[in-house]
């Protein structure tokens, strides 16, 4: 069935050349990467050349490549990591308010342990202004922790001014670039960060798999030990097929380049004009350019987002409402608060975000599927009656 | 988290949804921050609810909530309809998950407020 | 090529059900199972359903199954999970010598901030003495953690036996299942345990994923944090296609049961009454009964392991010296040590481990290259040389 | 961790390997518990090394580098072989993983070990 998915934030279809390159490796190159004979040889040279093409990517050596289990993974190990292994520096951390779950709750973590952590405000477009990064460094600052690209509103964060600050100020440096890497140019020194996450399955590679660059010098400790795996900073058997899976992922990324983005953008525009046009009392998140190409959300007040990407998905539309992992959760969305979305409006947001196989149908089919929808729950609606009873008044 | 075949049927086509003219009582719960609102409507004649209406700001859960119960109130007594508690709509609807089941107490609520205003309107304690 | 794959102990090639069930997942099921539209529901249920077949061979129920990343996770979570948990309660954590690195090295890690470690003694077959264990019982016990079979000498431990006793004394018991689970029983109320690693890559799954068995109402911390997913104890967007190909696998070992353990046993006396027949000078490790039916791990006197491997590799044999993950380390295996084992023998060790792909045809062809390799081998060595003179000269 | 071709090569078919009938000067060096022993024997005329023969137990790097040590130091004067260092044997073969350059040198060291011991013999200083 003609499904329409929209959530590329979320998670990615694997693509077919790397579902190929996968299952060539489930067959063949079975050993493990650490062993002698010539199998386990095998699956070492496929990991390392995956491993090339990552520091192609991000300009860097091979041995700055660590391969983990994820972007929480990679998040974790840079944020838990760099704090206790700095501990005796200092015990203060800069990061954002919109960070994802992944960063935050290892900071709350932190707390716990001792740590001070400062959680930078943005403004209404979900900036971080890199004068309120310099004015937040003090003496005992061992970490700046601040993402790339926003997973719920897309907006594109000014990395590299806040690189040069820390490196001024001879602070470890970390971005979360899951929503960015493959995407925008991650270049680890035009950023001017010491260490930055990725993830696989955002850009069309297996679920279970990403990276973090861990700049050569940077004194950061492991979260779990075992063997000598990654340079023992990501111990166990290594998910050889995983890897080369997420090599192949970016390396089509890169060939791909900006014309990718730029289709996408086309898309998202597409889009945002038919809402415009289409449904009143609609408001866009995020910054209006220094935005992720793909990532379009949107408050249609008077209703609810659960009930939209229920309603959504009868007609085959997959979207979402606040970043998914918290979709299980009730909260309104911790970013849109930091941008000062009260949260009688953000509770109306909805994230279509979009990817490799989107086209140009898919926006009109939404565009037929989402007016009725909204209309009909703001049927539903007390408040939007309220509202038009108001109007009528007035 | 998913919802059972019977949260989906009464999401996608609630029943009794839409303002009542003249309502003998009406329940309102839940605020905008939350973002879960209902509005529940009554009819009672007799101290019978001949007919409920309602108007829902939610999640699928709220709505179906809603749904299911002005369909168990109608034809019943005011005494038993207050008996209604949140598990028996939750049950109904067969089961919700846990973190939905705030929305079968919202519809609990919304029902015994309604069912007050009525009383308060006609004087009855 | 007739490659002869003999190091199952490290991990084993994945099954062509697995492939084609993982391949599955990759091609339609590509939804993040957190999220509400359908395809996400799809994912949902598709994992759900691998926790129900976990929940079935450990006798446990569903909601106390968590998947993660591989064994060296779920070891991780455990012993670091459970001794920060109970930091107020106690700080001493019971252990054996013999343990995987994914155990001792938390254990190490632990010890630095402040917990203590008995490292338990082994007898020379590798196994733990359960009166050992009670002795080592304080008040101040919070975590014994004792794995189910050992990865190097295939020794099985009496599990059962020290989960009374932890039992008895309220102390929270963790077993390293990852060589056992699939092979042996694992009911985990059989063994008494409260926490159990396992490992999909073991079973002819893929690799980068596993699970954690953690008994209702165990006090544990993660040692990540982020999303929600596998209830906050280990988040990240879920491997789905990595769990459901672990499920399979372990739908799949469940279904043959005993019977593919009786194969390898078979096989691996084969090869051992082989050798002895065919190698002068060779020392079986591990217990001779009490052990895992694939491992067969000899020393070969007067040679180094690791040359035996290269030899073998040659032939198109596939072995192991040590514990596949130390096989960059240069360590003598403390494993062996533990038993009592001098390091100028522990060094001619060799670990052949026997899989379902295995035959006695392979077994055939490797007693037909192992003698003469062993042989070739000896014939270089000083130490061969003057034992031989010194047996001219008695 | 990979081995060289040559690395492979010197493994697989190692030149000079086995004992030497009166040896005029031997080098034994390694010990049982780290798992690398290597004798190194070498015969000696007008100050030059004719033969050179060795014996290893150890890892694939150190009977290659046995190899390649023996094979180097033949038809050199002592002093030019004493100028052989163990990142010499290591290079001769194609480089060696950096946990296995140990192995060149305890081959160098052989090789000294075995100079000395011949000038020793001869009352040499
Ligand atoms: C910005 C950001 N950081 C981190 C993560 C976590 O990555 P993963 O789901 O691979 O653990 C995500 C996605 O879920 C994300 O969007
Ligand atoms: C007994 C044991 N525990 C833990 C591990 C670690 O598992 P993984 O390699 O999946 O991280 C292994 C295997 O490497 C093992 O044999």
């Amino acid at each position: 069935m003609g499904r329409i998915y929209l959530d590329n934030n979320a998670t990615t279809p694997v693509r077919p050349e790397v579902a190929e390159a996968l299952a060539g490796m489930l067959k063949g190159c079975y050993g493990n990467p650490s062993t002698l004979y010539c199998i386990g040889q095998e699956a070492h040279v496929e990991m390392e050349h995956a491993r090339d093409v990552m520091a192609g990517i991000l300009g860097c050596n091979r041995e700055e490549v660590i391969f983990t289990s994820g972007g929480t993974e990679s998040d974790n190990i840079a944020v838990l990591g760099v704090a206790r292994a700095n501990r005796k520096k200092g015990n203060h951390i800069i990061t954002t308010k919109i960070e994802h779950h992944a960063v935050l709750n290892p900071c709350k973590a932190l707390e716990k342990e001792g740590f001070s952590v400062t959680y930078l405000p943005v403004d209404k477009y979900g900036m971080v202004d890199p004068a309120d990064v310099e004015r937040s460094i003090t003496s005992g600052t061992v970490l700046i922790s601040i993402m790339h690209a926003n997973n719920e509103v897309g907006t594109i964060q000014p990395i590299a001014e806040i690189g040069k600050m820390a490196r001024a100020h001879k602070i470890t440096f970390h971005t979360d670039a899951v929503q960015s890497f493959g995407k925008l140019s991650v270049n680890v020194n035009e950023l001017g960060v010491d260490l930055l996450s990725a993830s696989s399955h955002k850009i069309y590679g297996p679920k279970g798999v990403g990276l973090l660059y861990v700049r050569k010098g940077t004194k950061i400790l492991p979260i779990m030990f075992g063997g000598h795996q990654e340079r023992s900073l990501r111990p166990g058997t290594e998910n050889v097929p995983g890897v080369v899976g997420f090599g192949k992922a970016a390396e089509l990324m890169a060939a791909e380049g900006p014309a990718e983005e730029a289709r996408l953008l086309k898309l998202r525009e597409r889009l945002w004009e038919g809402i415009k046009a289409n449904v009143p009392h609609v408001k866009l998140n995020g910054h209006p350019t220094m935005r992720l190409a793909g990532t379009l959300n949107v408050i249609f007040e008077y209703v609810e987002g659960e009930s939209i990407i229920l309603s959504l998905d009868e007609h085959g539309i997959c979207a979402a409402s606040g970043s998914a992992c918290t979709s299980d959760a009730l909260e309104p969305s911790h970013v849109l608060a930091a941008m000062g979305v009260p949260p009688e409006k953000s509770h109306g947001a909805l994230r279509m975000s979009f990817g490799r196989e989107n086209t140009e149908q898919d926006v009109d089919k939404v565009l037929e599927a989402l007016p009725k929808v909204v209309e009909k729950l703001r049927s539903f609606s007390p408040i939007y009656k309220d509202f038009l009873k108001q109007q009528q008044t007035a | 988290m998913a919802y059972s075949e019977k949260v989906m049927d009464h999401f996608r086509n609630p029943r009794n949804v839409g303002e009542m003219k003249d309502p003998d009582g009406v329940g309102k719960v839940g605020n905008p921050v939350c973002g879960d609102i209902m509005e529940l409507y009554i009819k009672v004649k007799d101290d019978t609810i001949v007919d409920a209406k309602f108007q829902t700001l939610g999640c699928g859960a709220a709505i179906a909530t809603s749904s299911m119960v002005t369909e168990m109130v109608k034809g019943q007594k005011l005494e038993d309809a207050l008996k209604i508690s949140n598990s028996m709509v939750a049950e109904a609807l067969g089961g919700l998950p846990s973190q939905k089941m705030h929305c079968s107490v919202l519809a609990e609520e919304a029902l015994q407020s309604a069912i007050s205003d009525y009383r308060n309107k006609k004087g009855i304690k």
